[in-house]
């Protein structure tokens, strides 16, 4: 019985949660599981195909899993970002929550091909991880594993979209978008989306129009992304979500780096760090003001 | 034209029933659709502001009285804020009629209890005026209406008419706490009302409408005094976009309340799953 | 009217800017370039908000939506806030909104970040003139996308 | 049914002639973005259609009920509204290749777009589009045709259903349109062509049949009684409620009508894809929500493909492409949990609802 399990099992039998939110054996991959009896602890798995981030499912807003009692959840130290985000964010309380942290070495960018990590198959966001021995847990499990390969592919996407001209990247983005079928996909598998009610779905005034048309398109995926800035903890789930594969990564990624630039601030698993939007410095740089 | 294009209507009347409950009367700019326009007391239509969209109402008013429909809302979402916006002579969008309707062939000859909380009074109307305008086919009528208070009763001045016929049996109620000084309908509950008003189920007909909570507590009264499941009529309303049966939206388990509905009885209410 | 020019051929084109002010510094700071008789573009219409702060992000996507080519964000200078930090939280938001507005492929030039106090009336006027120039070179904002609304 | 025989090239010059005459045709394509994948597209020329390489990542319906498509314009005028009608009469199109699941779909469709009311818009571009079918040789562990009626060998919704044979492919031409199209083209079948065919298309069936067994008639009935069974309020615990799995369904249909402004006088009436998955689809204007929970929305998915279309039209409103297994960021697998229900429907009644 590895680490895990044997921590799940005896968080469960001693009563200390109800329901241990871990990775499974699917029928097709790994799969999330929500484990509520010490015996079935032994089905939980952590490898490099524990792609989706479980912090999701603590989201208030999911509120058939709160009704399973208090939870421990499985996470790698990306992951823990988002639940330090949420209790940052007074979406849960700390004390309520049992933290299951993974040291993990990259995980994979499509976990169905189930390889080796190379520098093309580990996932974008593992490379320069900072968080692989994550500082957010009650209990830190497995070996540390050797760092990830780097996976530069999207970096390169990033440069090459900053090389060209304004209206090059209209005409990228502009396609890219005209995809978006306005499912909201996106904003369902977030974990840091919990309003209570969107913007997206405020009629009065109606601020995104809700139907796909290329304006509402832009503004519904502007304003999310402007909405993460500084929240956003770069897992992902959004692009794995959309049923139409638009690169929502990108515009996470470029966000997240312009909130470092400016800001001095990665998404962080520490709760007490604040968010950048929301504090402020006098000193800020205002290069872009006239 | 496709199944999703309205009509072209005009408000021509506005009565403001309560703070927020609001009744216009339309009619159709074109006047040939005027005459061949039919429906029945119950059935329901897509009302729409353009611009801002469609929304789900029963038709208010009587079959009986042709050339104009009438339609009761309270504004609460964003079309019906739109609608409360419009005035007189404005146009809005209609597509319908839609749905069942209450059966008033089989009504026929017999008693009917109309039963109404709030604005649920406005799909019974309908069927009240269609019943007086053929007064002389039915027996005997009561109307056991209720409101959170006095200024929550809609059609007040249809309440003095019905209350000033000798053909009628009106009772008012408002709950406790809701009465003015000059009140002089009962203080209660819509079930107190009904026990109080209602002696018997003998050859009668019920028709009930009103907030969930309200028929709920209604239907044992209405058990007790001899109502068989077949015999009380109410309707359901859900959320709507086409009214048609395609968007997907307003079904009870298997049951389409655009298609199957919004009539139903509560012998057919029991048997839908409990998700509305 | 913009939807009949073609690109490059800007001379009979003028373009339509509108600029989300705070009530305290930059809206006082236009009616003195007002009063003052300055001379400026008349391109510009003027929103007045509480505070620079008040300007959600999406106000700025909405006016480009609904036909503006140019916007300008204005509110007092960094410490004379009214409301004390407005600016300061605005000035975050801001920061990144202009980058994100340049990857996604708006030029910079279509969005001019002003501070304007009460007393700078022609600060206002240099701001409203430039930001005018500046958009009449770049031509219309998004021109195949305004005839229709969109997709069919 | 009639059959033709048809050589590669055959089948290359029949599209470049469609394209020649300025006839849309649609056909499967590599995706730009991931050239592993495949996507329904417009195409201009033959070349660029890859057939029978993968499952398309997204059904075909797309092409008769557009993700945002307008109902109508308005305009406010100063004595009034007008209404610009929108054209209900579609240009013709052929869809080459498209899988027989796919085809199903737009066949089951078809039925509530035409129940008691015509959806005119729908079969507009219904009518305006012949459909040749490709018998399907892609199916991985996620389909499951077989179990729910169809099969990838099924003609359902096809006006023709092409099956490769040595140097070509044998066409069967299920409908007149399919006729009318292939009218002057084609060479005559032989016995031997007829049988690598049946060979085929039996292959292909037993390929895809272990993944999933045959759903009993019995299910709907089960699932219609059990509305309340315990099981719906851990199904869904994964579900993130994205509704990813009906954008790429072939059968999901529920759509949203809104208005939009075009500028202060002018506007659209628009219809939008939607879905049973998200909280608002149901959402009263009080903020009373029959479905309030996600199991309860998941409920509602499961139920109106196996039991209330059944009710209504005698057939599951699935037709096994799996593509919502593959879509879903939650790990929900249809199949499985279909499965399991069945399984719980089958099992002694002692059993269930424990």
């Amino acid at each position: 019985m590895s680490e895990l399990q044997e921590t799940a099992r005896k968080l469960l039998s001693e009563g200390t949660v109800s329901v241990v939110i871990g990775y499974e054996e699917g029928p097709r991959g790994v799969r999330p599981a929500f484990i509520t009896a010490p015996a079935q602890a032994d089905k939980l798995i952590f490898d490099t195909r524990c792609v989706q981030n479980l912090a999701t499912y603590l989201n208030p807003r999911r509120k058939q899993v709160a009704q399973l009692g208090r939870a421990a959840v499985v996470v790698k130290g990306c992951d823990a970002r988002a639940v330090a985000g949420m209790i940052r964010e007074k979406q849960i309380e700390r004390g309520n929550v049992v933290i299951l942290a993974m040291r993990c070495g990259g995980v994979l960018q499509n976990p169905e091909t189930n390889s080796e990590l190379t520098t093309q198959t580990v996932s974008v966001r593992c490379g320069g991880c900072t968080v692989r021995e994550p500082k957010l847990f009650d209990h830190l499990l497995g070996e540390l594993p050797p760092e990830p390969p780097v996976n530069t592919h999207r970096v390169e996407q990033i440069a090459a979209l900053m090389k060209m001209s304004s209206s090059e990247r209209w005409t990228f983005w502009t396609e890219q978008l005209s995809r978006c079928i306005r499912c909201h996909a996106c904003r369902e598998a977030c974990p840091m989306c919990f309003c209570v009610k969107c913007t997206a779905e405020k009629s009065q005034p109606q601020w995104i129009d809700s139907s796909s048309t290329p304006q509402a398109n832009r503004a519904w995926q502007t304003m999310r992304v402007l909405h993460q800035a500084g929240r956003c903890v770069d897992c992902l789930e959004c692009e794995r979500a959309c049923p139409e594969h638009i690169p929502l990564g990108l515009l996470a990624r470029y966000v997240a780096d312009s909130v470092e630039r400016r800001f001095e601030y990665t998404a962080s698993d520490d709760p007490t760090v604040p968010a950048p939007i929301g504090v402020y410095r006098t000193d800020d740089d205002e290069e872009f003001i006239r | 034209m496709n199944i999703y294009q309205p009509h072209l209507m005009r408000i021509r009347e506005i009565t403001d029933e309560t703070v927020d409950t609001r009744t216009l009367k339309l009619e159709f700019e074109d006047s040939s659709l005027a005459e061949q326009f039919q429906f029945s007391a119950g059935q329901f239509g897509e009302y729409s502001v353009f611009g801002e969209g469609e929304s789900t109402f029963c038709i208010a008013s009587p079959p009986t009285r042709a050339g104009y429909i009438e339609c009761s809302f309270k504004a609460t979402g964003k079309v019906t804020q739109a609608l409360r916006r419009l005035g007189v002579g404005d146009t809005v969008g209609f597509r319908g009629p839609y749905g069942n309707h209450f059966p008033l062939d089989e009504m026929k000859g017999h008693s009917i209890v109309f039963i109404a909380g709030g604005i649920g009074l406005a799909p019974v109307r309908a069927v009240i005026w269609n019943v007086l305008d053929l007064r002389d086919q039915f027996k005997n009528i009561t109307i056991v209406y209720g409101a959170r208070s006095v200024g929550d009763l809609v059609y007040k001045r249809e309440l003095e008419d019905w209350a000033q016929r000798a053909d009628v049996k009106l009772c008012l109620a408002v709950d406790p706490g809701g009465e003015t000084p000059e009140w002089k309908g009962l203080v209660a509950r819509i079930p107190t009302a009904v026990e109080q008003t209602v002696s018997t189920a003998d050859d009668t007909f019920a028709v009930i409408c009103g907030p969930p909570i309200m028929i709920k507590f209604t239907l044992p009264v209405l058990e007790k005094l001899g109502f068989p499941g077949d015999r009380i009529y109410t309707t359901l309303e859900n959320r709507m976009k086409c009214g048609l049966g395609k968007c997907g939206r307003c079904n009870i388990g298997p049951t389409y309340v655009c298609k199957d509905g919004p009539v139903f009885t509560a012998a057919q209410m029991r048997k839908l799953p409990q998700e509305f | 009217m913009s939807d009949e020019v073609e690109p490059g051929n800007h001379h009979a084109w003028s373009p339509n800017v509108v600029a989300f002010v705070c009530n305290w510094c930059t809206y006082t700071g236009a009616d003195l370039a007002g009063t003052s008789r300055l001379k400026m573009d008349p391109n510009v219409r003027v929103i007045k908000l509480p505070c620079s702060s008040r300007v959600n992000p999406l106000f700025i996507i909405k006016a480009f939506e609904r036909g503006a080519d140019g916007v300008i964000v204005s509110g007092c200078h960094t410490g004379d806030c009214h409301y004390s930090t407005g600016n300061y939280h605005a000035r975050r938001r801001f920061a990144i909104l202009h980058d994100l507005l340049q990857f996604m492929g708006v030029e910079e030039d279509r969005v001019t970040f002003a501070w304007v106090s009460a007393s700078e009336g022609n600060k206002w006027q240099q701001v409203v003139n430039e930001t005018t120039a500046r958009v009449q070179q770049l031509g219309p904002f998004a021109p195949s996308e305004k005839q229709n609304g969109g997709v069919q | 049914m009639t059959h033709k025989f048809f050589s590669h090239q055959g089948l290359s010059s029949l599209v470049a002639d469609l394209l020649t005459a300025q006839t849309r045709v649609i056909a499967p394509v590599c995706a730009k973005d991931d050239p592993a994948q495949v996507d329904y597209q417009l195409i201009q020329n033959v070349e660029e259609a890859s057939f029978g390489v993968r499952l398309p990542r997204r059904s075909l319906k797309e092409f008769f009920l557009p993700p945002s498509e307008v109902l109508l314009h308005y305009k406010q005028t100063k004595t009034g509204v007008e209404i610009r009608e929108v054209p209900t009469v579609a240009p013709p199109q052929v869809i080459f290749g498209a899988t027989p699941c796919d085809v199903a779909g737009l066949a089951a469709v078809d039925k509530v777009m035409n129940w008691d009311y015509r959806d005119e818009l729908w079969f507009g571009r219904r009518e305006a589009t012949t459909i040749v079918s490709f018998l399907c040789n892609v199916m991985d562990s996620t389909c499951f045709c077989t179990a729910v009626g169809s099969g990838p060998e099924a003609t359902t919704g096809s006006d023709v259903l092409l099956v490769p044979v040595d140097g070509g492919y044998l066409a069967h031409l299920v409908t007149s349109k399919g006729e009318a199209l292939l009218q002057s083209y084609g060479l005559p079948v032989n016995e031997a062509m007829m049988a690598t065919a049946q060979a085929a298309q039996s292959a292909a069936r037993d390929k895809v049949t272990p993944n999933l067994p045959a759903i009993p008639a019995e299910f709907a009935g089960w699932l219609a009684r059990n509305f309340d069974h315990p099981v719906w309020k851990t199904l869904a615990l994964r579900c993130h409620g994205c509704g990813a799995c009906a954008s790429v369904c072939p059968t999901c249909h529920c759509f949203d009508i809104v208005d939009e402004h075009e500028s202060v006088d002018e506007g659209v009436r628009r219809r939008n894809w939607d879905s049973c998955q998200t909280a608002l689809f149901t959402t009263h204007a009080s903020g009373h929500n029959p479905r309030g929970s996600q199991s309860e929305r998941f409920r509602q998915r499961i139920q109106h493909k196996f039991s209330i279309y059944p009710s209504r039209f005698g057939e599951i409103l699935c037709t096994g492409c799996g593509r919502c297994s593959r879509a879903c960021p939650g790990g929900m697998d249809l199949p499985t949990v279909v499965a399991e229900l069945v399984a719980l429907s089958q099992a002694k009644p002692e059993v269930s609802g424990q």
